[in-house]
């Protein structure tokens, strides 16, 4: 396996960054992994966290079966050094408890939630014990049917980070406070998907926030698992129908750093192409949602009446106008001809000029102006330690961008294309709103360097696909229209056993399935500091600050939970339901 | 007595023709809208292909609508106070539909010629308002209290301006009657009095709740508002008196501002171009705005009626006192 | 305040006289019907009957499990079968299936009210071959065919007659029949293995 | 035919109904009322209350956790109305429910919850398909309106 990474970076590593790591390995692009002893994975977080300023993208865990589980950071260096770090413990199968990293970031709040709901792994200390995607109440007290604990109703039992100390979950006592208590949703106009927002309102005033997902969970990491690598990426297009192309671009990009992929150029650009296409639709259809959610139908209408371009453009492209269905491993299936590209070229300078006319016209309109001017605020302190991605943090003056500080994936390459990153210091909803308009001009811009290029040449579009080595990792991180999207792969082989495999489906056991995928989708970090933005605004503000985020719960709510919760519901308890999934990923 | 049968058998006829008029007030101002968001709206003359089974024009949409919700079920929620909750979309529409006896149309006085008409209207008009915003808090929705609750808020503001701009063309005019400030000679008080007239403009942006004043049925925030719990038979209804408000406004504008133009049934023409003027302006407005949050649009909206309000005020006493009218 | 109000105005005005509203299920002008059908639409997918060899290859990579191949031991039939409303018309199957009978129509409006109308399922059958020894079902006799002109493209000029002959004796019989009585039809691969070596 | 039942057919009002898509489906569902379309054409609107609907818009392969809320809206629509299931997910629960290992977190398709009267196919299907299925919902809306008065008598 080829490695790029700095031999100078591997010596930071061993001697400053990591002294207590057991065993260092470079792998593909610039990702390095780190085993470390599980005890010291807190204490390493706050040195990456606090002192060096890395990022946490995602904290995740593996089943390994009889060896226990897997503890799995990935923390994201590009401000200091260009390096992904893959921090990996074992944590023991019998007494399965690992330290909260919440306590020091709110990065990782969710994360944990989601590995002590999914993988029943006990965090030590979590600031915000409550169920992640199960509903709250679940499950309850046979006899009464009173919530049990971990319900909404449950005062939080452990204290707050002291930077954060504003984020306390929300302890509602049902007998006091449900007058002024108002859900908003799962089914709301403003918000097309399921979700529940709590706010507690004085009044139009917000006090309190909290916000509740899951409805949407649809089990996708083991749908992905259970269907191999080539099958997988249909799966994971339809993670999220608006920013489909790149969960393409990740899954494909992840699954090619497990063996040495040599992708040809022009498969990469088309890729580039379809990502940044995707990008300006997803941008222009947020002005035109962000429209309607502040009540202007004409906004709305003449932005989408604009999108229709773009999605002429990717629909000749690719055949269909949502689900573009031509991520294979090692390329693309479908090329783009030199016509169809000249052709797609020639109505870009249009489409610029419409969008030049009518983006700074929504975003100056004096009422407009006055929904978006202070609502919602978020500071650059609050985005970094609530782990905000994308336009929502570069819109707090926060400088990260995925295509730029991961090495080039795709054609992100400064030396073949040039594009500048757009941050802005507002830090409300009329930066988030600048941001995007501005970021729609800049992919505009790739997409005409990358039709450029596809029309002056032909080429290979597919390599074959090779082996994947057993056990292999590889991490992709792309940057979707909300922001960094994460995928974490790892290759079936060696642990994998009988039980992935549905019955007579599957000759080769193992060889051709993954043993764990892990996506961690931008909204679910933005989503995660929506209570921040919200409280102390304007009940009216809701939908829209809700919407600046561009949130998108079909990605949030991906992920998967061991059991079933709708049969057995009034059964079990808790401790049950761990000892249960426990029990049935052993035998 | 024939004055009294000529007045019966004109409010009969003026039944259909405010129903009518009303209908297509909205409808106008829907097509009007979509034509302003590059869209073709209602369509005017279907094509021939689909004609059959879609009928050969939409003119009437707005109709088809309300026809269509008296045919389908009504419900009305447990949680309801259940005769507040039925009865108000009843007496909401009766103050619309009565108010149009009040107000006079091109050479018809029908009841204006009543001594306090002015008086009448304005209090039928109120009503119209206050009995929507009594079924939605009564509706027992957390989403029809909100819009019941901003449109108080709303309603105090442009009841103000309402009665204000109402009383200043009386109190200039020396009358209380409508059909004599309809047919009172002279200039028309739009151009004596234009403050009242933009002041009774904004007043109708907030009684019809036209874009930057909806937030009582602020679509994305509070599902639909005030008739979030209403289907059937009481959202008809209330479509309907919203078709009545549409021309009883209207036709209160022109009544008070351009009065001369009522005195004939020849001055039809310029009715008509005066109501197509006035829908461009309201439509105008609606497809230019995004919606005020709730804080904001409320100190904008009173800042104007104030505004507007006292200096009204200042026209009239200036009027009345220092140019005999 | 005044000029992006006048801009907006600007903006929805220069559309006024010619809406983009295409005139949909109305088919009077047959140029404003629909929006753009590119050369590459992936509509649903169509199989030419004749070229369908019954491979199993679209269901294997099918990930939504649309394709599904049914068996009918009895009347010796296979069915292969695209259910539509499990379709993500995705392409996949037809970049796999290696006599190119799957293709993407431009056909899209395909709404139906009736969940069980014929129209809603993308069938071929095709006959399954009894073996000649144990009496079941296997393969279609146009997939023993294509496979065999396959592997004999591909396949070691040295083994090449061996080959050829041997698959005469077998072709009537199922794979388990073959491997069972490989020795006793002298088919053994083995053969093959050591005519290479030498 | 009545002017009551043309009013039917001439005025349908949708309420979109997520049921727990990739979303996909439902950004074209909008699509398709965007200004190239334009069903206000034909008397097509999109509510924001289910009291006020005809016709429902059912996207997505319906999670677990949404079969109470799928249910209770569909209860809170008025008769008479109409479903129109949208996309591969809301027809047959396309990639996310599999017959043999079952999706722990899918129960299927919304037609094993509630009535499905129209299915539109694709993923996601274009908004002329889209605009195509409302127009055949409202064709069955119009026969749901002539059984109705032969039921009572």
């Amino acid at each position: 396996m080829t490695t790029s990474v700095d031999p100078t970076i591997m010596e930071w590593l061993k001697t400053e960054v990591v002294p207590e790591g057991l065993e260092f390995k470079p792998l593909r692009e610039n990702r390095v992994l780190v085993r470390v002893k599980l005890e010291d994975v807190a204490k390493l977080a706050e040195r990456f966290v606090k002192k060096l300023g890395a990022r946490l993208s995602h904290e995740t865990g593996v089943d390994r079966e009889q060896s226990g589980f897997d503890i799995v950071y990935v923390y994201d260096f590009s401000n200091v050094k260009n390096l992904v770090l893959i921090l990996e413990a074992s944590v023991d199968r019998d007494n399965p408890i690992i330290p909260s990293v919440g306590k020091v970031t709110w990065q990782a709040v969710w994360a944990e939630r989601e590995i002590k709901e999914f993988l029943g792994i006990n965090v030590e200390g979590m600031p915000d014990p409550r169920h992640q995607f199960l509903p709250y109440e679940w499950p309850k007290n046979p006899e009464t049917g009173l919530p049990s604990d971990l319900s909404l109703y449950t005062p939080a039992t452990t204290g707050i980070i002291p930077t954060s100390a504003n984020w306390k979950p929300i302890g509602i006592d049902p007998t006091t406070a449900r007058s002024s208590l108002l859900p908003i949703g799962p089914y709301h106009p403003g918000v097309i998907e399921g979700q529940t927002v709590y706010v507690r309102v004085d009044g139009e005033h917000v006090i309190d926030a909290d916000i509740k997902t899951g409805y949407h969970h649809r089990g996708i990491h083991r749908l992905i698992e259970r269907r191999g690598y080539n099958k997988g990426v249909f799966v994971a297009e339809r993670v999220c129908g608006i920013c489909s192309a790149a969960h393409g671009l990740a899954y494909v990009t992840c699954a090619e750093n497990l063996y040495d992929a040599e992708v040809p150029e022009r498969a990469q650009y088309i890729r580039t192409l379809l990502v940044e296409l995707n990008r300006v639709q997803s941008h222009i259809l947020w002005i035109g949602v962000a429209a309607d959610l502040i009540g202007w139908k004409t906004g709305f209408m003449i932005t989408w009446g604009l999108r229709e371009r773009v999605m002429d453009i990717i629909e000749a492209i690719t055949g269909n106008r949502v689900n573009y269905g031509i991520w294979r491993l090692g390329g693309v299936s479908r090329d783009v001809s030199q016509e169809l590209a000249m052709k797609a070229r020639q109505t870009i300078p249009g489409l610029k000029e419409a969008l030049t006319q009518l983006i700074p016209a929504v975003v100056d309109h004096p009422v407009v102006k006055a929904r978006v001017v202070g609502v919602g605020p978020l500071t650059f302190a609050q985005a970094f330690d609530g782990g905000a991605v994308g336009p929502v943090a570069r819109a707090s003056n926060w400088k990260i961008d995925t295509r730029r500080d991961n090495p080039p994936h795709a054609m992100y390459d400064p030396r073949k294309i040039s594009w500048e990153i757009v941050v802005d210091d507002h830090c409300d909803m009329l930066g988030r709103t600048l941001v995007r308009a501005k970021e729609t001009f800049v992919s505009i811009g790739i997409v005409d360097q990358c039709l450029a290029y596809l029309e002056k040449t032909t080429g290979e579009i597919r390599e074959k696909p090779q082996t994947i080595e057993p056990g292999s990792e590889a991490v992709g991180l792309n940057e979707a229209p909300r922001g960094e999207l994460f995928y974490y792969m790892r290759a079936g082989g060696t642990d994998v056993a009988d039980y992935m495999m549905p019955e007579g489906k599957h000759n080769v056991q193992g060889s051709n399935l993954l043993q764990a995928v892990r996506i961690r989708t931008p909204s679910y970090r933005n989503n995660a500091i929506i209570p921040q933005m919200l409280i102390g605004s304007a009940l009216a503000d809701v939908p829209i600050v809700m919407g600046s985020t561009d949130q998108c719960l079909a990605c949030t709510d991906r992920v998967e939970v061991i059991n079933d919760k709708t049969e057995e519901s009034h059964t079990l308890t808790w401790e049950e339901l761990v000892r249960m999934s426990q029990k049935r990923w052993r035998s | 007595m024939v004055d009294v049968l000529f007045t019966a058998v004109t409010m009969l006829i003026m039944v259909p023709v405010a129903l009518f008029a009303g209908i297509l007030y909205v409808f106008l101002f829907r097509k009007l809208s979509a034509r302003f968001q590059w869209r073709v709206g209602p369509i005017v003359r279907m094509y021939k292909d689909l004609a059959p089974l879609l009928g050969t024009s939409r003119i009437l949409q707005p109709l088809y609508d309300i026809l269509k919700l008296f045919g389908k079920d009504t419900p009305v929620p447990d949680i309801s106070r259940k005769t507040i909750f039925v009865a108000s979309p009843y007496l909401a529409f009766l103050c619309a539909f009565l108010a149009i006896f009040f107000i006079p149309f091109p050479g018809v006085p029908l009841l204006s010629t009543m001594e306090d008409s002015l008086v009448i209207a304005s209090y039928l008009l109120i009503g119209a308002v206050m009995f929507t915003i009594l079924g939605a808090a009564s509706s027992g929705s957390p989403w029809g209290a909100i819009g019941a609750r901003r449109d108080v808020e709303i309603f105090l503001i442009y009841e103000v301006g309402f009665v204000v701009a109402l009383f200043s063309v009386g109190l200039v005019a020396r009358s209380l009657s409508l059909w004599e400030i309809a047919t009172r000679p002279g200039l028309p008080m739009l151009i004596l009095n234009p403050f009242a007239a933009v002041l009774l403009f904004l007043v109708i942006l907030g009684k019809l709740a036209i874009k930057p004043l909806d937030m009582a049925e602020a679509e994305a925030e509070i599902v639909a508002g005030p008739f979030t719990e209403y289907g059937g038979k009481h959202l008809a209804l209330f479509q309907l008196m919203k078709a009545f408000l549409f021309y009883d406004m209207i036709a209160l504008f022109i009544t008070l501002f351009l009065g001369s133009a009522l005195s004939s049934i020849l001055w039809l023409p310029a009715y008509i171009i005066a109501v197509i003027v006035l829908l461009f302006f309201i439509t105008v407005i609606q497809v230019l705005h995004p919606r005020f949050q709730i804080a904001k649009g409320m100190s904008w909206y009173g800042r104007w009626v104030l505004v507007f309000g006292l200096l009204t005020a200042i026209m009239v006493l200036v009027l009345r006192f220092y140019w005999v009218v | 305040m005044a000029p992006a109000r006048i801009k907006i105005l600007k903006e929805v005005l220069a559309h006024y006289s010619s809406p983009m509203t295409l005139n949909y299920p109305s088919s009077v002008d047959p140029n404003k019907k629909y929006s753009t059908i590119p050369e590459g639409l992936r509509g649903v997918p169509e199989r030419d009957q004749e070229k369908c060899i019954g491979c199993e290859a679209c269901a294997r990579v099918c990930s939504g499990m649309a394709t599904k191949i049914f068996d009918d031991e009895a009347e010796a039939k296979r069915l292969v079968q695209i259910f539509l409303f499990r379709c993500t018309f995705c392409q996949h199957c037809a970049d796999e299936c290696p006599t190119e009978a799957i293709k993407m129509s431009k056909k899209f409006e395909v709404a139906t009210g009736n969940r069980t109308d014929p129209a809603n399922y993308v069938d071929t059958t095709l006959d399954l071959l009894r073996c000649g020894n144990c009496g079941h079902t296997f393969y279609p006799r146009k997939y023993v065919d294509k496979a065999n002109e396959l592997l004999m493209q591909k396949i070691n000029p040295l083994v090449k007659d061996v080959v050829e002959t041997d698959f005469k004796k077998v072709q009537d019989y199922c794979p388990s029949c073959r491997r069972a009585f490989a020795y006793k039809f002298d088919t053994h691969t083995k053969k093959h293995v050591w005519l290479e070596g030498q | 035919m009545g002017i009551m039942d043309k009013a039917r057919i001439y005025s349908p009002w949708l309420y979109h109904l997520h049921c727990g898509g990739c979303n996909g489906c439902d950004i074209e569902t909008l699509a398709a009322l965007d200004p190239r379309w334009d069903p206000e054409r034909f008397g097509i609107q999109l509510v924001a209350s289910p009291r006020h609907a005809d016709i429902l818009i059912a996207t997505g392969c319906v999670p677990k956790q949404f079969i109470p809320m799928v249910k209770r809206v569909y209860d809170q629509v008025p008769e008479p109305k109409v479903v129109v299931a949208i996309g591969g997910c809301a027809c047959g629960g396309s990639l996310f429910y599999n017959e043999d290992p079952d999706n722990y977190a899918i129960l299927g398709s919304p037609d094993l919850l509630i009535p499905v009267d129209v299915y539109v196919p694709g993923c996601a299907p274009k908004p002329e398909a889209i605009i195509n299925g409302i127009v055949q919902g409202i064709l069955k809306l119009a026969t749901k309106k002539k059984s109705a008065p032969a039921q009572k008598a």
